[in-house]
């Protein structure tokens, strides 16, 4: 376990999280929600939670992002939010 | 096999929906007699849990997969449980029995989903009863939630929209629930209810500010998920907009299930003797609950929704229980808990007696209700069971929870809470004389001709609502006639916890 | 001041979890739009889990399976549960994913309801809407 | 039989008579006489306890334990008695009554109005035999509920107004002073039962809590209608003759001073406030109100808005002669329960007799009414006199001990009260019957012809008129039912 | 709303901070929650249940009762989900085709590229489920990797293909097995004489396995079960949410 990898990774999941939500496209912040998901995922990995890892990179970056795709394609995609 | 039935009272419903689920896909028409007989089963075991409880000194434990209980999970049946378990179990078997009229009215062609899902939230809703252990309680909560949500959104009109912010709100409590139960885990290492206790007082944790903070995210989670007022947002809409047979399911039973859960957190988990210490915490809930009242009660009274009033007075309801259980004495435990059981049967008899109302009549204003006493007697009637409960008039049950809430409000000084419990049962009493008179009054347009009385028709509502509903304003009265044994029952578990 | 920076240090992640998780609860009250809302849902959720996980981890511990698994019952005498992270948070967080997924999705499905019926997922719009019905 | 089941006879022969008058729907003389005959088992019940309670038996029931040592229980004793003995045999006139006023004035829902009339009557009795606080409450609220439709019985905006005021007057008093006071009291010492001593003497409260709690139940018991809270008995007067006459001149307004007396005397205890010392503040509320509504009726020209001001007045005689704590000034007032229960509702009788025959409400109309109706208006003379307090009515007997007992507290300011309230009395009650009989009517050379009321409507009040007059010889047993009562010789 | 959120979220902040600064230090492995029940659960969990990866025991054994919910929590999202977006009238699956279409627009090199992918996929989605006794991963894991095998499909074909070769009637069926299986197993327990789920007792009619084996054996049971409600109930979701509930076009 490296100290600096894990900082590394905790800013940038802050920085992700907010950069999803601040983004106007939401197929954009889909994205970027998925990337979240990517690098919690490696976070947990390396926290030695393999199962909790594996789980969600198949559901946070995988289902999650493709259920919100799916929704921002059968409604709307921009946003002024 | 008596040794299984914890584990029967879930399963039952559980295994209903399942059968249900498939059976509707060809068959939808079977699904209501599949979810009446597994609800019909879960009653009697509960019941007869009910009746082996009362023969065991403290409770009776049952293990999951046969591990003992820290390192399995564990279900805990004691009187408080048991009896509500019978109580959420019987009202659910009457709601249910109400939703093939409404749905037939409502939702034609969507019964194949409501009944699995409905099933699936009683199994929940037993589950969270049953269970003693902190995290099983979530999942359970979240397939309550969850089923609700759907149950909720499947609805016409606003109910969709209403159902977004509820799904927001009902998240946001199940999740402050999940944290505080981390906080525990974290302070104790423990995941069993009675064994957080016992750590928590070994180890003289009531002062860490972890164990602290875990109650307060607990308590706030579910006084989301109660509704308690000013975080009530979400409960007017959802249960008003829900379709009928949903909403008189979810209406008695999920406020309910909440407060008994809170309650049990703060009896079983962490105990009266750390709440005693933040004294504080005690003023504020009860400040908090005072407000509920009046609030919903004012609210309630100035709607003219049938529905929505209803859902008001579940609100001010909720400030009733909210604040009784912080009371922290014997009389307001007592009522407590009696009121969750009387609460329950009464909004249950007042939300089958509004769908019943709605179902006759097509409208939901409160001026439906005119003439109601010469169209639909019976149903007016057995609806006028429920309004009088809540208003607290002997001898429905809705006396008695009220008398022991009081007398444990003026026992802990808290004079604004009896002001507030006295100024809501009047403004109760001006909501259902209100009615009262549309039903009697302004009913015939002749009026003035006296010769030719003028012939009403007759317009009760269809059966299905009505036999539920008859059966529910006879259970009113009868929990009040027996409420020297219910409250005999319930001290018997106060007593065991300690509280004086 | 070292003192300070390690006592900082050592609770990164909780520090983080908490920022994460006011991140989310901030975009469910305060996004107007209600796929934002469910994004920031998930965050929120996410954080929590992170803050399970970062209850079991040991410093220096291994992944929580055995190392001679496959031989049973061959190096049972030996085990030091220092050297294995604590599976239990991992247990409940697996169930809180599948639970997150789930909220998601029919939170999802509601808002396509929705938008079937209002034309927008905004939730000023929808407000306004129904103030026009 | 056993004697003890003879008060729950009488409490609930009238609730078994409902489902036979609802279904008799379709009979109305049929269901007229279940009515009637309720009423007969009623007072025969009540009579028949009188020997007993003379004796000085117990006669005590537990229906229904509550909780441990709250039950829900019926005593008899003599007060409870007597009032049980008003209400009861007042039923039997009424209904008679009823069946010419509502006749004749052709009212719809008779089915309705004759179900309610016998749970009210059931309420009443309930309050009469209550054993204890509790169920007292409970029958006192079962009573406010049960008389709405009653009060409301015609249906108009009017009845319906007075009806909501009626509701919103008792319930909010008794639910908001009653509940609370009484729940205090049952928190801190534990008993609620009516006991000779009263049950705060050792309770060991302040000063100002039992102040609190004495004006929490002399208002909260608002059916005694003390001021400020009189405000629903003139509202209530939209009722049918036959509802204000039973109702609002005995049973409800009775309940209410009823409940206050056994407040006073089993929960204080007239010993333990006349220690406490605040009785003079219920004393100078009740003297004031027998003033102020004395000279308000003075000035109503509606006869039946006049009889309620009246009512006000005379029931606050009732409260200011048991707040003198004397035992002549209590057995005064229990008295004058009886007494004026029979006066009034002689008044109210006649002003319902008079409303059939003629179609008149005010008293402006009612010159020379004498001549057209004089059996009316001669009951209405005696009527008037018993209130006033006139030999050989009854109302003079009670009035008189009522004087005594004000003299015995060495109060001389209430002397004077009630000395002034009677020259009031006078003043508004015998114009009407000199105005009725002397001054002639609108054309003095028509020749007058007696139109009376149907005979069902004057056979009552003539039998409710002589009984006023019986009861100055009779008054006798009354006494001696206070006085086993309240133990004392007067 | 802004003003609002953002006081409460700090207020909200403030008080988990000052609290975090009560925590145990972060991979302290004598804390309490690294001590107490994790200590059991690591030193005893292949002895009890014969499986060394002791997030699966933990999951399919010791908290075998959360994860049975933890499955109907997701069959509860399935049927939801079909019935908020569902559409009555209409007819709701297509006739079943013997074989994907061989001509349509669409890039040949995806489609070739699934047409090799899906398979492998799903038997390392098998492999997933079958080996988590000795490896992370498990039912759960393996079913999401088996519904993604079937979204990757609908991506490169279209929905109404796919949905003719596993329908919304076959989702529901085979979700329903998966939980039938899960709870069935439970039953059996009870039946055999001990307590729901109480697997031991399987080891009187599961031939050569003695109560600890016959732990490890359920566990595998379970854990299809877990995965065949999991692949079929997302799968069933993903089709509702691509198509509005009209289960016709997808993406």
């Amino acid at each position: 376990m490296i100290w600096q990898f894990d900082l590394f990774i905790l800013v940038l999941l802050v920085i992700t999280a907010l950069v999803a939500l601040k983004v106007r496209d939401l197929l954009s912040a889909a994205m970027i929600f998925s990337i979240y998901s990517l690098l919690m995922c490696l976070l947990w990995a390396e926290m030695g939670a393999v199962d909790v890892a594996f789980t969600e990179a198949a559901v946070g970056a995988g289902l999650s992002t493709v259920f919100l795709i799916a929704t921002i394609l059968r409604t709307t995609r921009r946003t002024t939010d | 096999m008596s040794e299984n039935l914890p584990f029967l009272v879930i399963a039952a419903p559980l295994f209903g929906a399942l059968v249900a689920s498939l059976v509707g896909w060809a068959r939808p028409r079977y699904c209501y007699a599949i979810a009446m007989v597994s609800l019909a089963a879960g009653l009697t075991a509960a019941i007869a849990l009910l009746v082996k409880v009362s023969g065991t000194v403290s409770g009776y434990e049952y293990r999951l997969g046969g591990w003992p209980p820290p390192i399995g999970i564990q279900h805990w049946v004691d009187p408080l449980s048991a009896l509500i378990l019978v109580v959420i179990t019987a009202v659910a078997f009457l709601a249910v029995m109400s939703a093939r009229a409404n749905l037939q009215l409502e939702l034609p062609g969507k019964e194949r989903f409501v009944y699995p899902l409905m099933l699936l939230m009683v199994t929940g809703l037993s589950g969270m009863t049953l269970t003693g252990d902190a995290f099983n309680l979530y999942v359970l909560l979240e397939i309550t939630s969850l089923s609700s949500y759907a149950l909720v959104a499947i609805g016409r009109g606003r109910a969709a929209a209403s159902c977004l912010n509820y799904i927001i709100m009902g998240t946001i409590g199940a999740s402050f629930y999940l944290l505080g139960v981390g906080y525990l885990y974290l302070k104790t290492g423990s995941l069993n209810m009675i064994d957080l206790r016992q750590i928590m007082i070994a180890g003289d944790m009531h002062g860490s500010q972890t164990v602290i903070t875990g109650f307060i995210l607990i308590t706030v989670g579910f006084w989301i998920k109660m509704g308690l007022y000013p975080l009530h947002g979400w409960l007017p809409n959802a249960y008003s907009f829900a379709p009928h047979a949903a909403s008189n399911l979810m209406a008695p039973l999920m406020t309910k299930v909440s407060v008994y859960v809170s309650l049990r957190m703060m009896l079983s988990v962490f105990t009266p003797d750390f709440l005693a210490v933040h004294a504080l915490w005690a003023q504020t809930a009860l400040l908090v609950a005072t407000i509920a009242i009046i609030a919903g009660s004012l609210i309630a009274y100035s709607q003219t929704d049938v529905k929505k009033l209803l859902c008001y007075l579940v609100v001010a309801e909720v400030g009733y229980m909210a604040g009784g259980m912080w009371l922290m004495n014997r009389a307001g435990i007592t009522g407590t808990i009696y009121h969750i059981a009387a609460d329950a049967f009464m909004t249950c008899c007042l939300f089958l007696g509004a769908s019943g109302l709605i179902a006759s009549t097509g409208s939901r204003h409160i001026r439906s209700f005119r003439g109601a006493t010469r169209r639909m007697p019976w149903t007016f009637a057995a609806f006028l069971v429920g309004g009088l409960s809540m208003i607290g008039v002997p001898p429905t049950c809705g006396f008695f929870s009220k008398w022991f809430l009081i007398q444990g409000a003026i026992e802990g000084g808290a004079w604004h809470f009896v002001a507030a419990l006295i100024f809501s049962s009047l403004i109760n009493a001006l909501i259902f004389f209100r009615i009262i008179e549309l039903a009697y009054f302004k009913d015939v347009e002749h009026e003035d001709d006296v010769s030719h009385p003028p012939q009403v028709q007759r317009n009760e509502a269809p059966w299905g609502i009505r036999i539920p509903l008859f059966i529910t304003s006879v259970v009113i009265v009868l929990l009040g006639v027996f409420s020297p044994r219910v409250i005999n029952w319930i001290e018997r578990f106060v007593d065991s916890v300690g509280v004086t | 001041m070292s003192d300070v920076l390690t006592f900082i240090i050592s609770r990164f992640n909780y520090w983080i979890y908490i920022v994460l998780m006011m991140i989310g609860l901030y975009a469910m009250i305060a996004k107007r739009n209600y796929v934002k809302k469910f994004i920031g849902m998930s965050i929120f959720q996410t954080a929590i889990i992170l803050f399970y996980v970062s209850t079991g981890v040991k410093s220096g511990a291994t992944i929580p399976i055995l190392e001679h698994g496959h031989d049973i019952g061959h190096a049972a005498a030996a085990i030091n549960p220092d050297h294995y992270a604590n599976p239990l948070p991992h247990v409940l967080m697996l169930t809180a994913i599948v639970v997150g997924v789930a909220t998601l999705g029919v939170a999802l499905a509601v808002v396509q309801k929705v938008h079937d019926q209002y034309e927008t997922i905004e939730e000023p719009e929808i407000l306004f809407k129904l103030g026009q019905e | 039989m056993n004697i003890q089941y003879l008060p729950v006879v009488a409490v609930s022969i009238s609730l078994l008579a409902v489902p036979l008058i609802i279904l008799l729907n379709k009979k109305p003389n049929l269901r007229e006489a279940v009515s009637l005959l309720a009423g007969v088992v009623k007072l025969g019940c009540v009579i028949a306890l009188v020997p007993h309670v003379l004796n000085g038996e117990q006669i005590e029931i537990v229906l229904w334990e509550f909780e441990a040592g709250l039950p829900i229980a019926f005593r008899v004793d003599g007060l409870g008695l007597l009032f049980a003995f008003v209400a009861a045999s007042l039923w039997i006139v009424t209904t008679a009554y009823s069946i010419g006023y509502m006749r004749t004035t052709k009212s719809k829902n008779l089915t309705r109005f004759y179900s309610y009339f016998a749970i009210s009557l059931a309420a009443t009795l309930g309050v009469a035999f209550s054993a204890n606080l509790l169920t007292l409450y409970l029958f006192y609220e079962a009573l406010s509920l049960a008389t709405f439709p009653l009060v409301t019985h015609n249906g108009d905006g009017e009845a319906r107004s007075g009806g909501r005021r009626y509701l919103y007057f008792l319930l909010t008093t008794s639910i908001g002073l009653v509940l609370p006071a009484m729940l205090y009291i049952y928190g801190q010492v534990g008993d609620l039962n009516f006991q000779p001593g009263g049950v705060l003497v050792d309770s060991g409260m302040s000063q100002t809590t039992l102040l609190v709690l004495l004006l929490a139940f002399v208002f909260g018991f608002a059916k005694a209608a003390l001021m400020p809270f009189h405000g629903w008995l003139p509202g209530a007067m939209v009722a049918p003759t036959p509802v204000s006459a039973l109702l609002h001149a005995v049973a409800v307004v009775k309940v209410g001073v009823f409940s206050i007396l056994r407040i006073i005397t089993g929960i204080f205890g007239t010993d333990f406030m006349a220690q406490v010392n605040w009785h003079e503040i219920v004393t100078w509320v009740a003297a004031g109100t027998v003033v102020i509504s004395s000279l308000i009726a003075l000035s109503q020209d509606n006869l039946k808005r006049r009889l309620a001001y009246s009512t006000i007045g005379q029931l606050a005689y009732i409260i200011l002669g048991a707040s003198l704590l004397t035992d002549r000034a209590v057995t005064g007032s229990s008295l004058h329960i009886l007494m004026h229960a029979f006066g009034k509702i002689t008044l109210f009788f006649c002003a319902g007799a008079i409303y059939v025959a003629s179609g008149k409400k005010y008293i402006s109309q009612m010159v020379g009414l004498g001549r057209i109706m004089p059996w009316t208006m001669a009951a209405f003379l005696i009527g008037s006199m018993s209130v006033i307090g006139l030999p050989p009515t009854g109302g003079f007997v009670s009035k008189w001990l009522l004087l005594m007992g004000a003299l015995d507290a060495r109060m001389n300011a209430v002397v004077v009260v009630y000395l002034v309230s009677s020259l009031l009395n006078a003043a508004y009650f015998l114009p009407i019957v000199f105005r009725g009989f002397y001054v002639p009517g609108d054309d003095p050379t028509k020749p007058v012809k007696m139109k009376e009321a149907p005979l069902w409507c004057l056979i009552p009040l003539w039998i409710t008129a002589l009984i006023s007059i019986a009861l100055f010889f009779l008054s006798d047993t009354a006494i001696r039912l206070i006085e086993v009562f309240l133990g004392v010789g007067v | 709303m802004k003003v609002f959120a953002f006081v409460l979220v700090i207020v909200t902040g403030i008080m988990l901070v000052v609290t975090a600064a009560d925590f145990p230090a972060w991979g302290d492995a004598h804390s309490p929650p690294n001590q107490y029940l994790s200590t059991h659960y690591i030193t005893q969990a292949e002895h009890e249940t014969a499986v060394p990866n002791m997030v699966t025991a933990v999951l399919a054994d010791y908290r075998g009762f959360d994860t049975m919910f933890e499955t109907a929590v997701v069959f509860c999202a399935g049927l939801a989900i079909a019935a908020i977006l569902g559409h009555e009238k209409k007819k709701r699956y297509v006739v079943r085709r013997k074989a994907l279409p061989k001509t349509e627009e669409g890039d040949i090199i995806i489609r070739m590229a699934t047409r090799f992918l899906v398979p492998v996929t799903q038997l390392f989605a098998m492999y997933v489920i079958a080996h988590g006794h000795h490896s992370p991963g498990g039912g759960f894991q393996g079913g999401v990797i088996l519904a993604a095998t079937f979204i990757l499909m609908t991506l490169a074909f279209d929905l109404k293909t796919i949905l003719g070769r596993f329908s919304e009637k076959m989702t529901l069926i085979w979700a329903n097995v998966g939980l039938f299986i899960y709870a069935g197993i439970g039953v059996l327990c009870v039946l055999l004489g001990s307590r729901f789920l109480e697997y031991s007792a399987l080891h009187k009619i599961l031939p050569g396995t003695d109560e600890i084996m016959a732990r490890s054996h359920s566990m595998l049971g379970v854990e299809i079960g877990v995965a065949l409600t999991v692949m079929s109930m997302l799968f069933a979701i993903y089709a509702h949410l691509v198509s509005k509930g009209r289960l016709e076009d997808g993406l």
